[in-house]
């Protein structure tokens, strides 16, 4: 048995991976896919826990997440497209002066 | 746990045997339906088909044209694209063919044996999801399609890809939906127990759910992009699809992993509809014991799922030389607006029906 | 987790017989390229624009249409299986759940969603 | 199917399997926010969440790993690869980082969180849950891992369940919504124009 903590620095170490690369790709398609990294990496936690803990809530939790993040991508990327359709590029650079 | 060495090598041996075994047949698979694909219109049409090829005086009805094909398709000419992205267009073959060999380890050939006093399953994965695992594995053979359409930098097999990997997806969808009903009925998700539970003919998945049966045998077709479905490769607008680009054994690979699927979708038709190794009014694990020779069983139980198979791949061939081709905006309308609520609705009624039946 | 050595034989052995047969095309044959025989094939015309040309949207609803539905049916498994403890309970939990996905259904085809033209 | 022997089936088993699925998905997770093009970044994310369930499915989490594979490898990182073929995006250089402030400091803040948890790791004072009565034989002598998450889903977590459909009927909306050319809004305009 692998102690649950051991998944725990993995699972962080995916979420930071994520986070870099949402906060420093400027392509809008690269930040959704660290965001799915980023839920993968809790969805790890949860299982991990899920196990520890002798529990199931963990892995029904998880099925849950995966319905979130497969709308969560389905949305995301309609307003990728509606954006490249209106203003021609998905680079967060660009966009950015949409600000206020 | 409590299981000692002992034990744990006889099993592990058996499942390096049977994976050669089948292995061994999914490679032989291609060849000898491509033999079958010529033959079978060339009867139809009255024709001769390949009947040369043969070693010395033995022509054996010209199957060894579909080796010498074979030798001569390795000894090709390579030829990458200007511009490909390479990695990508060398790695596709790899994501084609890995899905479909694995699924293939997941349908129980024949039932249990025992041997030496262990029992051997016969099928080589058995996991606890059952045949969940097949339409997860299978669900990966788009990658296979769409990276190789983009790689290879030509906008036929762009298109070609893009095509096919929208047709695929949309109908796993009805062939995930047609099984339902099975579970069911069965009340498993594990194929063995399936298998078992038709018993009788009047106990076979066709027979208690044929709606299942129709939606199941026409996203087969799809799913494998065969004709009538087969748009990605519409010669007449598309050249060949997404392997336009691929010669040589690179191109066999895509051939490989197509009749490896279709024929384990064969198989799987055949194990949820049609009482995969079992026989009506007959229980092959019995053989064992009237013959007397352990193991026997599953000989027999394997040849009979493999004669049910060869049902639904000369269904696959028969079906190509009969249907004229759709087009793109039909199928995808009878994927969308005719097989997904009837699929839902069969579901329905079959949950309603065995509910007041049951409870 | 026992049962899952067979499935990484399984998958050790498709990559293996994939690579192997990329690899065979890769070395075996002979190599001759020629400008004209490495461009992509168009017919034998001179290519006029790249592969690389915007595709239709449709192709994208479905992709779409294919994750949410898809799983709606990964739901509907978990029904399947708990189906024979559950009873009528289960029978009207999942009525109410598949209700509301068909209200769902129905907008996507009359919006349109659904058409190739 | 069957079990292995003791000396394998040992701890040193699973650390091993556990090292191995670690270090391949650091791996490909950095391949995944490095790559310089969007469809390479998807390939490696498809490996990724491959490697993800074969580590759940490590954990005898089977349902979670198949439907991992199913949904997430099979239909989620699909939609990306055709969003990106279908804008055509080409590879983006990863020459001159941005830093603006608010992102240094996010950087910085997720960078301690990182710290903190390792170090809590290493102390071994990782927060004790609640003990269910959940552990994996018990899952296995009622049914299976499947069958047990099918009746707490069905049961216990009903509400989520129907709101899920919910959700699901919202996304399909407002993707369709979103995503799609209005020809009746188009035509209304067009007559307008003239």
């Amino acid at each position: 048995m692998v102690p649950v903590e051991h998944y725990f620095v993995l699972a962080t170490v995916m979420f930071f991976l994520g986070i870099c690369g949402a906060l420093f790709r400027r392509n809008l398609i690269m930040v959704l896919m660290s965001i799915e990294l980023m839920l993968n990496a809790v969805n790890l936690v949860f299982i991990a826990a899920g196990r520890g803990n002798s529990s199931l809530d963990g892995q029904i939790m998880v099925v849950f997440v995966i319905t979130v993040a497969a709308c969560e991508a389905a949305v995301g990327l309609a307003m990728v497209i509606a954006l490249f359709r209106k203003y021609g590029t998905v680079n967060t650079d660009f966009l950015r002066i949409l600000r206020g | 746990m409590g299981l000692t060495m002992n034990e744990f090598t006889v099993q592990f041996i058996a499942t390096l045997l049977k994976f050669a075994v089948i292995a061994g047949l999914c490679i032989n698979i291609p060849p000898i339906m491509v033999w079958a694909e010529r033959r079978v219109p060339a009867f139809m049409q009255r024709r001769k088909g390949p009947n040369r090829v043969g070693i010395f005086k033995w022509r054996l009805y010209g199957l060894l044209q579909s080796a010498a094909d074979a030798v001569k398709l390795i000894f090709k000419e390579e030829v990458v694209p200007e511009g490909a992205a390479k990695a990508f267009y060398h790695i596709a073959p790899v994501f084609s063919v890995f899905p479909a060999i694995m699924v293939a380890m997941a349908i129980p050939y024949g039932p249990d044996i025992q041997l030496f006093g262990y029992t051997i399953p016969l099928s080589v994965i058995r996991v606890d999801v059952g045949f969940l695992f097949i339409f997860a594995i299978s669900s990966l053979a788009v990658y296979g399609v769409t990276i190789a359409g983009w790689a290879s930098n030509n906008k036929y097999s762009l298109l070609g890809a893009l095509r096919a990997s929208a047709q695929m997806i949309s109908y796993e969808i009805p062939l995930g939906m047609s099984l339902i009903p099975i579970v069911l009925l069965y009340g498993s998700l594990d194929l063995n127990t399936i298998v078992i539970a038709q018993s009788q003919i009047w106990k076979w998945g066709v027979v208690l759910s044929p709606i299942s049966f129709c939606l199941f045998v026409i996203a087969m077709f799809a799913e494998t992009n065969r004709a009538p479905f087969d748009l990605a490769e519409a010669e007449g607008e598309l050249v060949a699809g997404f392997h336009t680009e691929y010669t040589s054994a690179k191109f066999a690979a895509f051939f490989l992993a197509e009749y490896v699927s279709m024929f384990v979708l064969s198989c799987l038709a055949a194990t949820v509809f049609f009482g995969g190794w079992q026989i009506p009014f007959f229980d092959i694990r019995s053989l064992d014991v009237l013959i007397g020779i352990p193991g026997v069983s599953g000989l027999v139980g394997f040849g009979v799922l493999f004669v049910k198979a060869a049902f639904f791949m000369w269904l696959y061939v028969w079906v190509r030389w009969t249907i004229p081709r759709f087009r793109y905006d039909q199928l995808m309308s009878l994927g969308w607006k005719f097989m997904i609520p009837i699929g839902l609705l069969n579901v329905v009624v079959t949950a309603i029906v065995l509910a007041v039946i049951r409870f | 987790m026992n049962v899952y050595i067979p499935v990484l034989i399984a998958l050790g052995f498709g990559v293996a017989l994939g690579s192997i047969l990329s690899g065979l095309a890769h070395f075996m044959g002979p190599r001759n390229p020629r400008p004209e025989k490495n461009d992509p094939y168009e017919c034998g015309v001179p290519k006029v624009t790249g592969a690389t040309e915007k595709m239709s949207v449709k192709f994208y609803l479905t992709a779409i249409l294919f994750i949410l539905f898809d799983i709606e049916t990964i739901f509907l498994y978990l029904w399947a299986k708990a189906f024979p403890q559950l009873g009528w309970f289960g029978v009207i939990e999942v009525m109410v759940f598949m209700t509301i996905l068909v209200v769902g259904y129905i907008y996507v085809v009359k919006r349109g969603a659904l058409e190739w033209d | 199917m069957f079990d292995l022997p003791l000396f394998l089936n040992s701890s040193l088993l699973s650390i091993g399997v556990f090292h191995f699925f670690a270090a391949m998905i650091t791996i490909v997770s950095l391949l995944v926010v490095v790559s310089q093009h969007p469809v390479k970044s998807a390939v490696f994310l498809v490996v990724d969440l491959f490697l993800l369930a074969g580590l759940y499915a490590s954990m005898d989490s089977h349902f979670i790993a198949a439907i991992q594979i199913l949904v997430y490898a099979g239909a989620i990182v699909v939609l990306f690869l055709f969003v990106i073929m279908l804008l055509n995006l080409k590879a983006d250089s990863i020459k001159g980082l941005r830093f603006s402030a608010p992102e240094a400091a996010a950087l910085l803040i997720s960078f301690i969180g990182f710290l903190i948890m390792t170090f809590n790791v290493f102390r071994g004072q990782a927060p004790e849950g609640i003990k269910g009565g959940f552990s994996i034989e018990a899952i296995d002598a009622n049914g299976g891992n499947t069958y047990m998450v099918a009746m707490r889903l069905l049961t216990t977590y009903i509400w989520p369940f129907e709101l899920a459909s919910m959700l699901i009927l919202l996304a399909i909306v407002a993707a369709i919504v979103i995503a799609k050319k209005d020809k009746i809004l188009k035509s209304l305009i067009q007559k307008e124009l003239r």
